[in-house]
């Protein structure tokens, strides 16, 4: 199969009659001379499939005999499978790591192949059911398996007595698979079955708790998003087998790996801007870009762990993972990635200014988690794979952290997300408080938790790199200077200060949640710490959170003392052909590097110490003066920008009212989840127009038949004149 | 050859037009009496032209008579079916023979079937 | 007797009994209408048929007749149950499924 | 003596017109005048027979007729029994043998006669056959009747119930409408032939022949004839505008046999339609701009009505005329693949259909029928499997990527593509994006809805219902993962057509 696709790539690239430059150092190969681009290393492997499977297993005996296997056996499948299949998941990374020895991989690409059955082959279109284990997909499926398996055991404890404890577990199994489906796929037919299967165990997970319409509604929303997004998705796929005759992203890396503009005459560049900006549509909808991100605050409303597993660290990150799949074609679609690294820009600053006043712990974390793609997409849009992968993978370490963190509090705090009603947990609650606050550091930014490399590398190659600017970086940074503010915020509110608790006579309106609270194992009064399943994945997240920066320390800081940068050399062979280069007035200036180093530092440790001055200097009255004093701009922030209401007016009103209604509607703020409605709308009132001709009326049915009739001879008589 | 029948297609769909258009006419003019509303006179028979009898005027008719209407349009017209092979008999010789008792036999299980069901009795 | 005519008939009877699907409210003349349209195509096919001195288009014929008696005997069939349900052949009493 | 005759071609028909003789006598004996006591219950005896002539008849086709030397067809041409024309019948045979499995329960709770439905359903079975191996328009016409006057039947078989009844009215009226229609055509065709063609017949392939050779110079009445053709099988298939009937007769007509109508009833008009206008003639009568505005206005309207929908029959009703339209893309596509794409969704949609209705079934009990939504509501729970296979059959029929409904959409899209009709593609995409929404209902009212009133009894459990719902299963995730083999078959069945 594999030797097929260099061939098919090979002849692509050879059909311009050009030879294939080596692109890894930027100008500096061209002056090397002709070097034909290296066809990836590939060795056959059976246990991927294993891999895959488990977690389908899991699903499979969790959903239809959980209810006969106890809580007992639910979480030995469940836990089970996926603690399995993370260990064959690090065998298999080693031996890819072997793999990557001298002798074997000679500066190509290089993975571990498993073809499990051939697909559809139809014609000229052939698709295997194949999985593909490369250095990218290596990072991911350790991120997936591993922070996978932690939130399973942690879900042991959150979902403890839960009358749909059974069914969690296998919706988190199927989940797996899923995801795993996505990750692993060699074609991007596997990829999309992954993608879909994702989306719909997202869909069931938000609803979990369906007896709630809210829930119902939001995993709603969620759904009808993703599908405007996976829409993008399908035709930029369509776009790419047509130009490119194959699904394999590995085949159309290699048939693109020649130097910018230098493109086979076979592959019409618009195509790939196209292709390319379809499928940044299909990583907007799943990785919560402007203009769909509006699904993830609301998909909030699932479990505790689900936001942690699929709503920050594994399934909303496929967006960032799908473009740095197809890193070829984003490579030469430069316009496409103008468009990636803006929107990036404006969602990360956009979320995480609304971020700054929510007052629900999880919507707090939720806008955080969109800011955070934003970050993710900048750099992708400025074409460094490897250090928006880096960001993907630290990001996952502490925000299922803080994910994880938040449950915890609010199972001590039976269900209440208001963080108003938090304060002083730490003497409570001192793992949380602790893991929480070295997740926190890390998001923040801080030397040297794990997210001050990796964040500091998005900011350095947002103004370095060619496709990025100083504007884009002002934005960054400012949405770094929010992070930093709104974590502290939470952690103020939280974990310090003093304990205010929760009113007498405060109702939980959290719907079923509340229901649940007879069930669990503590008794009111003062908050709790969590049980042991619930603390050791925080612990192992948290320290993650600390040490997890160094596997990507940048080379000015770790060049000097001989201290690689792990992930980039581990994932260069990906990358080789496709990263985009630094600007070269700034590659080389190291002074201007750690300049900037010092700046975003010094951002972080203002906005924190403004975060001192409102909440911890016992200043209270400090906080209001930003409400009274530019209440517009408070409430704006409040609201979300009116983004959910400008999406009902703007984009679905006129599709059902054309009318001055329009105007009433954009300050109603009832209508939260318009796009649903409106589209549900939409399509009753066309159903209701046509089915006012079902009548029930035989003689109708008959006239309309004939009416059909005529018109379609009319047609042909028409067209018999004209020809 | 095909200018020959063009008119013929123009008279099907002028009729068909023609009835179209006084339809909708109708409907988008017309006045819209409900179901129950219709005069009864548009039920009668009127197309026999006598006046319509009264309505206790009426004999019932046994639900039986239908059933053996019924059954005896199906074997009757099925015999219509015979007029071909008589003709062709002597041709088809014994297969026409084979095949024609075939045919009966279908009819005869339809035969037994009504009878056994009861369709034949009267009461 | 020129084919023209022959198809003209037909053509006219297909219309009309068309019409009489569309329009008319009694079931029993909707199907005699039915069986007005499937006359009308015997009467093409047997126009046809004579005129280029064919048995094919006969053969059609004695199949549709015996088809059309089918047809309306099974027809016959479910109008007395609707009769013994409803008291009623019009059209108009169905209405219980729509939309 | 006529030569040319090949009874070995037919014995699948024989097989299944013999057993529903038998049926017919056998219930006439045994069941005549009535139950009496004491009496031996034939529905055991007569579902074997029927669901065993079914299956010999099914085997038969791969076992004997697939690959057979020497004539494919008899009769003086109007017997074909290409591998086209056995693929269908295939299909035909597997959906009237799960259909006659459903039905079974569902009859007995009603304390039916099933010895007149099982026969009724061969019968029909057999007309089609004939229908789909038809070499002229007189098998053709014959088929057509034997298939849909039994169906007629069918739908009114609840006969004292209202809705039943009317669905067998509606049927009937509107049938033999459409089927006048089509004959007129015929007549019209057929007389083109002997006017223009030289030698007048009825069989189809000289007139085929006599189209394509006159292709530059078609009077309008030869068109118009080939118009009514195509109007009469757009009625059997449901495509808009000549839809109508089907919500109104799927929702009044008895649960088992709707099963059978969509599925089989469908499959059959996609083959005679692919077996007429097959291949350029479409485009040689100037009837694929207009097949273009009846499959997009057919899936438009489909998948829209679905959407609001409280009667699950009625929803299905909707979507498979939305599956009608996906199918005459294929059609209109009219190259090797689409053909085959055709084939493929024929048995795709029969194994999804047949797999939902089996659900609806099973979950039906006494005074309860399983017939809105909130009649699924909570049941997923008390029966995952149950849910589990009504899941699988909404993604396949949704067309989600492992499974059997997802290959079906995709080769027929990609032939479409292929041959131009990229904006039909994409319009088939949009709705086929609408369909989730009204697919997820029932997964939804199953498992994600609180149950109706406490006092849900637990569903005993049904074998045969149960034995129907694993054999749909197993074939949409079978046919799926496996569908590169399978597709290589279709595409020999293809070939036949065109040689």
């Amino acid at each position: 199969m594999q030797p097929l696709l260099a061939q098919t790539a090979q002849a692509i690239a050879a059909s311009a009659g050009q030879a294939v430059a080596h692109g890894a150092g930027g100008g500096h190969g061209a002056a090397e001379g002709p070097i034909v681009a290296v066809a990836p290393t590939v060795e056959a492997t059976s246990l991927l499939a294993v891999v895959i499977l488990l977690p389908l297993l899991g699903a499979a005996l969790n959903g239809f005999l959980g209810k006969r296997l106890g809580t007992q056996g639910v979480n030995l499948v469940g836990c089970g499978t996926v603690a399995l299949s993370a260990l064959l998941s690090w065998k298999l990374v080693l031996d890819l790591v072997q793999l990557s020895g001298p002798g074997h991989a000679a500066g190509g690409n290089f993975g571990l192949h498993q073809n499990l059955f051939p697909w559809i082959h139809v014609g000229s279109f052939q698709a295997d059911f194949a999985l593909w284990l490369d250095p990218l997909a290596a990072v991911m499926l350790l991120v997936v398996t591993n922070v996978g398996f932690l939130i399973h055991l942690y879900s042991i404890g959150y979902m403890k007595g839960d009358p749909g404890y059974a069914r969690f577990f296998a919706y988190l199994n199927l989940f797996l698979f899923s995801m795993l489906c996505l990750v692993l796929g060699d074609n991007l037919l596997v990829l999309f079955l992954g993608w879909e299967g994702v989306g719909l165990c997202s869909y069931l997970l938000i609803g979990f708790w369906f007896e709630d319409r809210a829930n119902a509604r939001a995993g709603k929303k969620a759904f009808v998003t993703n599908r405007v997004g996976d829409f993008g998705f399908a035709l930029g796929m369509m776009m790419l087998f047509a130009v490119f005759g194959t699904l394999e992203p590995q085949a159309i890396n290699q048939a693109l790996a020649v130097p910018q503009g230098s493109l086979p005459a076979t592959v019409p560049l618009w195509t790939l801007e196209a292709a390319a900006l379809l499928l940044f549509v299909g990583a907007c909808g799943k990785s919560a870009q402007i203009p769909l991100y509006i699904w993830l605050p609301d998909a909030m409303a699932g479990p505790t762990p689900v936001s942690a597993l699929i709503h920050a660290a594994t399934m909303v990150t496929a967006g960032v993972y799908m473009v740095a799949r197809l890193n070829g074609v984003f490579f030469h679609a430069e316009f496409a990635c103008y468009v990636v690294i803006v929107v990036g820009a404006s969602t990360a600053l956009l979320a995480a200014t609304i971020g700054l006043v929510q007052n629900d712990i999880k919507k707090v974390l939720a806008y955080s988690t969109v800011s955070q793609l934003g970050f993710m997409f900048v750099a992708m849009g400025a074409g460094a794979w490897a250090v928006g992968v880096f960001h993907l993978m630290t990001h996952a370490f502490f925000k299922a952290c803080l994910f994880l963190g938040s449950g915890s509090v609010i199972l001590a705090m039976h269900h209440e997300q208001d963080m108003r009603f938090y304060g002083g947990l730490k003497r409570f609650m001192p793992t949380t408080h602790w893991t929480f606050l070295f997740a926190t550091l890390a998001i923040a930014g801080i030397f040297p938790f794990a997210g001050f490399f990796s964040k500091d590398e998005i900011l350095w190659n947002a103004i370095a790199s060619q496709r990025g600017g100083t504007l884009i970086y002002a934005v960054v940074l400012l949405a770094a200077f929010c992070t930093a503010f709104y974590m502290f915020r939470i952690l103020w509110m939280t974990f310090w200060g003093e304990h205010r608790g929760v009113p007498e006579g405060h109702g939980h309106d959290h719907g079923a949640e509340s229901a649940d609270d007879d069930h669990h194992h503590h008794a009111h009064g003062d908050p709790q710490e969590s049980p042991w399943t619930m603390t050791v994945p925080l612990m192992v997240l948290g320290v993650l959170s600390l040490v997890g920066g160094f596997l990507g320390v940048p080379a000015v800081l770790g060049g000097h003392f001989g201290f690689p940068n792990l992930l980039h050399d581990w994932l260069h062979p990906v990358f080789q052909y496709s990263t985009v280069a630094l600007d070269p007035t700034m590659a080389h200036n190291h002074a201007m590097e750690y300049g900037l180093m010092a700046l975003s530092l010094g951002v972080a440790g203002l906005s924190i110490f403004l975060t001192w001055l409102l909440w911890g200097g016992g200043k209270d009255a400090l906080r209001d003066i930003f409400a009274e004093k530019s209440p517009w701009l408070h409430d704006l922030l409040w609201n979300k920008w009116y983004v959910d209401e400008l999406y009902e007016s703007v984009l679905l009103k006129p599709l059902v009212f054309v009318s001055r209604e329009v105007l009433w509607r954009i300050v109603d703020e009832v209508i939260i989840d318009g796009l649903v409605n409106g589209v549900a709308s939409f399509c009753k009132q066309a159903a209701d127009k046509m089915g006012r001709a079902q009548d029930g009326d035989v003689g109708n049915y008959a006239t309309i038949m004939v009416a059909g009739m005529v018109v379609l001879l009319l047609v042909i008589v028409g067209f018999g004149v004209g020809t | 050859m095909s200018a020959q029948y063009l008119p013929v297609l123009f008279a099907f769909m002028g009729a068909i037009g023609f009835m179209a258009v006084m339809l909708g006419l109708n409907h988008l003019l017309g006045p819209k009496p409900k179901a129950a509303l219709t005069p009864a006179v548009k039920f009668e028979p009127f197309e026999c032209g006598v006046p319509a009898l009264q309505r206790d005027n009426r004999r019932r008719i046994s639900v039986k008579y239908y059933l053996v209407a019924i059954l005896f349009v199906m074997f009757d017209l099925e015999a219509v079916l015979l007029y071909p092979w008589a003709v062709l008999y002597r041709e088809l010789g014994l297969f026409g023979l084979v095949e024609l008792v075939v045919f009966l036999i279908s009819l005869v299980v339809g035969l037994i079937y009504a009878w056994r069901k009861g369709a034949l009795e009267w009461q | 007797m020129p084919l023209d005519h022959l198809l003209i008939v037909a053509f006219v009877l297909f219309v009309v009994g068309a019409a009489g699907v569309m329009v008319r409210r009694n079931l029993i003349v909707v199907l005699m209408s039915i069986e007005l349209m499937l006359n009308a195509v015997n009467l093409a096919f047997v126009s046809f048929s004579r005129q280029m001195v064919d048995h094919d288009g006969q053969v059609m014929v004695l199949m549709i007749f015996v088809v059309a008696a089918v047809e309306v005997a099974i027809g016959m069939a479910i109008l007395v149950n609707m009769y013994r349900q409803k008291r009623s052949l019009s059209v108009d009493v169905f209405h219980s499924m729509r939309g | 003596m006529p030569t040319d005759l090949h009874f070995s071609l037919m014995i699948p028909e024989l097989v299944v017109l013999g057993s529903a003789v038998l049926v017919l006598l056998l219930d006439a004996v045994l069941h005549g005048g009535g139950p009496r006591p004491g009496e031996e219950d034939p529905r055991d005896t007569t579902l074997a027979l029927s669901v065993v002539g079914c299956v010999v008849a099914a085997a038969w086709i791969p076992a004997v007729l697939w690959n057979i030397e020497g004539p494919r067809s008899s009769f003086n041409g109007l017997f074909v029994a290409d591998r086209f024309s056995l693929f269908f019948k295939l299909v035909v045979l597997v959906g009237a043998a799960l259909s006659l499995l459903l039905s079974d329960s569902w009859l007995r709770r009603r304390r039916l006669s099933s010895g007149a439905a099982h026969a009724l359903v061969l019968f029909a079975t057999s007309g089609m056959m004939y229908m789909v191996s038809a070499g002229d328009m007189v098998t053709l016409f014959l088929g057509l009747e034997v298939m849909s006057i039994p169906v007629y039947c069918l739908a009114a078989l609840l006969r004292w119930e209202d809705r039943s009844v009317e669905a067998g009215v509606k049927y009937l009226v509107l049938g033999a409408f459409a089927t006048a229609i089509m004959l007129f055509g015929f007549a019209l065709l057929y007389g083109y032939q002997g006017l223009v063609g030289g030698v007048a017949t009825t069989q189809l392939e000289p007139l085929q022949t006599t189209l394509m050779a006159n292709a530059e110079a078609l009077p309008l009445y030869a068109r118009a004839g080939g118009l009514l053709v195509l109007i009469g099988l757009l009625f059997k298939i449901s495509a808009a505008p000549f839809h109508m009937w089907t919500p109104d007769v799927y929702e009044g007509a008895p649960l088992p046999f709707v099963a059978f109508m969509s599925v089989a009833v469908k499959a059959t008009a996609a083959a005679v339609l692919l077996r007429v206008f097959g291949g350029p003639l479409l485009a040689v009568l100037g009837l694929d701009g207009m097949l273009w505005v009846v499959a997009a206005f057919t899936m438009v309207v489909g998948n829209f009505m679905a959407l609001v929908q409280d009667n699950v029959k009625r929803m299905l009703a909707y979507s498979s005329i939305a599956h009608g339209g996906y199918i005459l893309v294929g059609v209109l596509a009219g190259s090797a693949e689409a053909q085959a794409g055709v084939l493929y969704y024929a048995l795709a949609y029969t194994v999804g259909n047949v797999a939902a209705f089996a659900v609806l079934v099973y979950l039906s009990r006494q005074g309860h029928e399983a017939e809105r939504f909130s009649d699924l509501q909570g049941l997923g729970a008390r029966h995952p499997l149950v849910g589990g296979v009504m899941v699988l059959a909404m993604l396949s029929l949704t067309g989600i990527p492992p499974l059997v409904g997802f290959f079906g959409k995709f080769v027929i899209f990609k032939a479409a593509v292929a041959q131009g009709y990229v904006g039909l593609t994409i319009l088939a995409l949009l709705t086929s994006a609408v369909s989730f929404a009204y697919y997820l209902r029932p997964v939804i009212a199953l498992f994600m809805r609180p149950t109706v009133g406490c006092e849900v009894a637990v569903i005993p459990v049904n074998r045969r219902v149960a034995l129907c719902m694993g054999l749909t299963s197993l074939a949409i995730c079978a046919l799926g993962v496996f569908s590169e083999s399978y597709l290589g078959w279709l595409s020999s069945a293809v070939l036949a057509l065109a040689g």
